[in-house]
């Protein structure tokens, strides 16, 4: 941990670089969130953000320096994220590996693992997916029917149909979760790969958003080969890591918590200055009582929420229900997100109809955008609806449905 | 005038004035548009330059669908307004991509506005087909509703409109657009203004719901001759076309939940997951009926709207403004539970709530959002 | 039928009856609806009332004139309705009789207990109550436990417990649900009885509502007598006699439909006086732009609800779903009134703590009281919950959960 | 000030700067409660004169509880207030009545406006648990917040209050009520008025919340000594008092939420229907996760609000608005849900649930509803 006068040196530098160092918006249009990345041009202008803010000592903040980070420093992590949101930096197009895998990786992998895969992971050089939902596996990810099959040499051979596969068509590797004993209970049959996304075997489709960009995809396995150090854990463990994996993609790991709600503080700061801008009948629409009271809502809420992700910090303040706050994280916050983003829509009256492609569309058609992309968060990672299920369940020990 | 007066329900009629000519409107126009407009063509006719099909377009006139309200001296089939709303309904169900709500707002203003040789000009290529007309109801952003930002002032004999109106439905297509404008004296006149104009310039907007086409008109000191101003023309002539677009737009947004409560209600019953049809499940089975409970009750509106329309002219205005309302809001969540409810899928482009998405985005504001119609309810009852 | 200016006619004769004959308030607490009928003088004060209303001819207009009514006429009925509302008049005490039980008996009875029973119930001589909910059946009615063993004389012997029974401790009769073949299927063993309530066994017992209003009851029936002629419809047809007698109390009757659209609008009425009378921060709480925004909201939906029930007389407009109109009813007026009761309570501000005897409490602390109140109707009569249930699976055809 | 630095988040330290302590002061409060408060004991003191137990509140007093964040000098233990808001967390849950709200808030303006004289008069005995204290904060009914309606005219060597102030807790047991009243100069001063007075009517309110009590104070021309002036009196004196009061209040609700909560689950996995527990169905499980959701975010903003009093000082007024807004209305749900759910036994007397029902219709409006607060944090960020 860093000292505090270190720490704000450390601060101090960190907005240096990157008030020289953040890149101007490039002349194409960039995706909103790591969600829907498309074009390789989008791609290639963000791993090259994510690069130098690697190169120049500003990621990593969670993994040991042998395995290419910058030595655990919470406070460091946070001092960088409140500086990149100050900064209006772009988002780290590595967004699944960084989160997601990396972690998970972290907590489960063989030491050849973690040598092999973290280091491209965090400067980028390697992009992570992930392979969990299947077309009939959805909310029912226990269901997967994706086989692995292990063949004498220690290798496997995999065929399946996964879907919603974000960055797909670009990334190296994908958290991979396939049926390898299809005789066993249907949790205790499931094992977890780290897989080679060019073997043989695995084509990629893109599938289109509502929004009509791309950035997600299907992935067709037809006996594709996967090595035989794939295996992350054991064979028939896929499923605990994967529910380790499922808590750090909801936002479970009290490190970021922070973090997290600074990207909300934006979020609204952002639809405040519009309610500032935007004129209805008028006048500001912030100085209508009625939008003004539901932003006013909508603060209380953000602060509330930001105030929940520092609970989390202080374990003795939650130790009735201990996994409440970090399960309710990601409830909370995507529909949080999904009411401010349908707001900004309302804030521009007919103009929310202006599209991405019209040269009078407010914020080049951002918010509308924006709104049909928070379904991506209260859909992906469990729905609104299975995480109720799950916090009402496992936290207040509701009885399970049949 | 008490509370309880102020408050009453307008008088529908025995059986709410629909009668078996009502029927058959809805039933034939369902059928036509069963077989004219199925989701695929919808998705056709998003990426078509015109953005409608001419043929059903004209098979839409020859069913005398435009002049369905229109007076029979002018060539309309004299019908009540209830036969219209149903047809807006079923347009809306079923997504049809077409100006028929650019045309209908065009020929309420004639209709209410224009003298009978300025309507025997304008009306009859309307409802023939031949000719596209539209009204500029939109203000600028962020301008107050009905303060006719767009200026007219005498000229040469006769007028100079200069002004933009954004959100101009049809207007790409149009060969006809109805503009209102202040005059010098501030009243509100109506102008028909004939395109292609030399200084009128019509900039095709991209919209999110590409299954409906607009515009936004430059007005830069367009000339018009003294008899392009519809004669009649008032802010209150305004008003009822506002009132009679508010209640066809409300129908059609009515059709359009119910478009989305059945895909929702076919997906839920048959998509499986958990070992059964995910409709099975409390926490989607509720807000589907959620959902229908909004489409009954926007139809209401919206079809009670279009009774008082003719039956109860002076309960008119307040009726549409609820139907628009509650149609703007109803829709809006009625799509985001469609969403929603449908999952991964309900996400992808592949998957047709997203077309009522984004008409229910698209439409949300158009003649006023629930908001502002809320406000002028609320100074109705004497409140802010 | 009445012809137009026969009806107009009657109006007016009603109008001016009902100017004279209204009566002025006790000086006792009136209840507010029929679920809280709790002292000898209410009941008696109220049931005069509805005397003199059935002696002057305006009351039953849906029973024939040989079972004491004054013959079907809805235009006559409704014509009443709207006037009764107008004067403000005194709510029905036999509500349950009226509403619910009058009509199943005028469905299934045997002409002799229509003869019998219909006279008395509608001049408000004897009232009726309903004893279908037990503790442990409560939505779930159908696993009712109370037993009706037939005798070899044909009389039945009823031994069980019911619950939440409205006006029992006042009431001659009870609709009754019993078991009385507990081999059957759940639903098949079920019949119905029209119970006389002095009969030997029976123990009514008050219970309080949360308001600390009585009105309701449990009762206890050890081996209590039944006569043989006390049996509706036949043994074993009691499910479906009571889900007809749930038809009606849900309002599915489309005859009620206006009146009881007319009687939100009377609501609504009175909150909107409320806002104009009670000020907030020094102004009249309607001048405040957030609270309008909310009334103005409850108008658009009682309007809905009111067109809505206008729309089931035409039943061609709604061929689609025949039953969805008449099966909402109850659950969005019932919810619909819960929201207004509640906003009423907040234009009070701190003032909505002053309780009924608080001298200075707004309006005798009805708004409080009625606010508690429409929780009755949320939970009575099948939960808002159970409601959705049967509207997805019956109107819907979505999949019954298990 | 841009958007961003307006919204940002207070510190709240390492680990919400929550201690050992912390916990001390929280489990043994739980612990005491549990003892001395079981719900049968809310339900006698409902009937009991009185309205809260004597021997109850002298433990408290012997616990120190009164003087948690009271300066040592003054006789307090001078901790900081996320203690207090624990207390009241705590007693929210188990609904104790007692007049610990009335006497914090009667404190907070003594150690804020009083002179060492005046603090070491008045101070002492409440601390003890000999005198009930109690600070007048409301408006009549209708005024607005802090116009300070009640006025003090100087005369004879003192002061003269004429004035009406409702919802006075613990009015009635009080021997010591701090009333704040406009002077001539516009400005405000508190007035400690010792009860009884000649001129001073305190008549018992009826709550519908009998496990709290209140009383209306009408001040006739009530004469009190120039020394009953708070001398450090002001407006912003005023403003930091209601601050503490509803962070603490707004503890005390979210304490209240989790015992609503707490029963409803409880309920919900014993009550069966169908044949299994009603908690299984998504019905009624999802409504308890989200009153578990607002219970606990209604707890991190009292608790937030709590260390910004001591620790960021800038924050606490707009953290204490936010945190009572949220309380008030997710009480007002979580007590709806929580009836609904319960079924018709919800709507019994005999059902607790109604206890806490009630404490939030009376809480709802006290030191402002959620509409009040949001209008305030609205004009902050520049709005209406």
């Amino acid at each position: 941990m860093s000292q505090p006068d270190e720490l704000e040196a450390f601060r101090a530098r960190a907005r240096e670089w990157l008030l020289a160092n953040v890149p101007a918006r490039p002349s194409f249009k960039l995706p909103q969130t790591f969600l829907e990345v498309e074009a390789r041009e989008q791609l290639e202008w963000l791993r090259d953000w994510q690069r130098r803010l690697y190169d120049a000592g500003y990621l990593g903040f969670d993994v040991p320096e042998e395995y290419g980070g910058r030595g655990v420093d919470r406070e460091r992590r946070r001092v960088v994220t409140e500086e990149l949101v100050r900064a209006r930096a772009p988002f780290l197009v590595n967004f699944i590996g960084l989160e997601w895998a990396g972690p998970t990786i972290l907590t489960f992998g063989t030491e050849a693992q973690k040598r092999r895969m973290l280091p491209p992971l965090l400067r980028g050089d390697e992009l992570w997916c992930q392979g969990f939902s299947e077309p009939a596996a959805g909310s029912d990810l226990a269901s997967l029917q994706t086989r692995a099959v292990r063949q004498a040499d220690g290798t496997y051979r995999v065929t399946g149909h996964k879907v919603w596969t974000t960055v797909a068509h670009f990334a190296s590797w994908m958290i991979l979760l396939a049926r390898t004993d299809p005789a066993a209970n249907k949790y205790a049959g499931i094992s977890y790969f780290l897989f080679p996304m060019d073997a043989t075997g695995v084509t990629v489709e893109p599938l289109l958003k509502m929004t009509g960009e791309g950035g997600f995809n299907q992935v067709l396995f037809d006996d594709a080969p996967s090595p035989a150090d794939s295996l992350l854990g054991e064979e028939g463990q896929g499923w605990t890591i994967a529910m380790t994996t499922l808590t750090f993609e909801r936002g479970a790991a009290e490190t970021h918590a922070r973090e997290r709600a600074a990207a909300l503080l934006a979020q609204l700061g952002r639809v405040v200055e519009l309610a500032r801008e935007r004129e209805r009948e008028g006048a500001p629409a912030l100085a209508d009582p009625v939008l003004a009271d539901r932003i006013a809502q909508l603060w209380i809420e953000c602060a509330a929420i930001g105030l929940s992700m520092a609970r989390t910090r202080a374990p003795a303040l939650n130790a009735e229900r201990p996994f409440a706050l970090p399960l309710m994280n990601k409830l909370v916050s995507s529909e949080w997100n999904q009411r401010l983003a349908e707001l900004a829509t309302e804030l521009l009256g007919a103009d929310a109809a202006l599209w991405l492609d019209d040269p009078r569309a407010p914020h080049g058609g951002d918010w509308t955008r924006g709104y049909m992309n928070s379904f991506g968060m209260t859909i992906g990672g469990g729905t609104s609806e299975i995480l109720r299920n799950v916090i009402g369940e496992r936290v207040l020990g509701l009885p399970k449905g049949k | 005038m008490t509370a309880l007066d102020l408050l009453a329900l307008p008088d529908v009629g025995e059986e709410f004035s629909f009668s078996d000519e009502h029927e058959l409107t809805r039933a034939s126009a369902r059928r036509f548009l069963a077989e004219r407009c199925p989701t695929s063509e919808v998705r056709r006719l998003m990426d078509d330059p015109v953005g409608h099909d001419a043929s059903t377009w004209r098979s839409m006139a020859e069913l005398g669908w435009l002049g369905t309200t229109v007076p029979q001296p002018l060539g309309g089939a004299a019908l009540d307004p209830l036969h219209l709303a149903l047809l807006f309904e079923e347009q809306g169900r079923a997504l049809l991509p077409s100006p028929f709500l650019a045309c209908q707002l065009a020929l309420s203003a004639l209709e209410l506005a224009a003298t009978p040789e300025q309507a025997a000009r304008w009306i009859p290529p309307i409802l023939s087909g031949e000719q596209i007309a539209t009204l500029a109801f939109e203000e600028p952003s962020g301008a107050s509703r009905g303060a006719a930002d767009t200026r007219a002032v005498p000229a040469r004999g006769g007028w100079v409109l200069v002004g933009v109106r954004p959100h101009v439905l049809g207007a790409a297509s149009a060969g006809l657009v109805i503009v209102p404008a202040t005059e010098p004296d501030g009243g509100v006149g109506l102008f028909a203004v004939e395109l292609p104009h030399p200084c009128v310039l019509v900039e095709a907007e991209r919209s999110v719901d590409t299954t409906r086409r607009a515009a936004r008109l430059v007005l830069e000191g367009a000339s018009v001759p003294a008899a392009a101003r519809l004669e009649r023309s008032s802010r209150a002539v305004v008003e009822r076309v506002e009132a009679r677009g508010r209640t066809l737009l409300a129908a059609e947004m009515a059709g359009g939940i119910a478009a989305v409560l059945e895909r929702t209600r076919a997906y839920a019953c048959e998509r499986e997951q958990f070992g059964r049809p995910i409709g099975a499940f409390q926490a989607v089975k509720h807000p589907i009926v959620d959902t229908m409970v909004s489409a009954e009750l926007a139809r209401s509106l919206a079809l009670g709207a279009a009774v008082a329309w003719s039956r109860e002219p002076a309960r008119h205005d307040t009726l549409s403004r609820m139907a628009k309302a509650y149609a703007s809001d109803a829709f809006a969540v009625a799509v985001r539970r469609g969403v929603q409810l449908h999952g991964g899928y309900g996400f992808t482009w592949d998957c047709d709530i997203q077309l009522w998405f984004k008409r229910a985005v698209a439409s949300r504001a158009l003649l006023g959002d629930a908001l502002h119609h809320r406000r002028w309810l609320a100074a109705a009852l004497g409140g802010a």
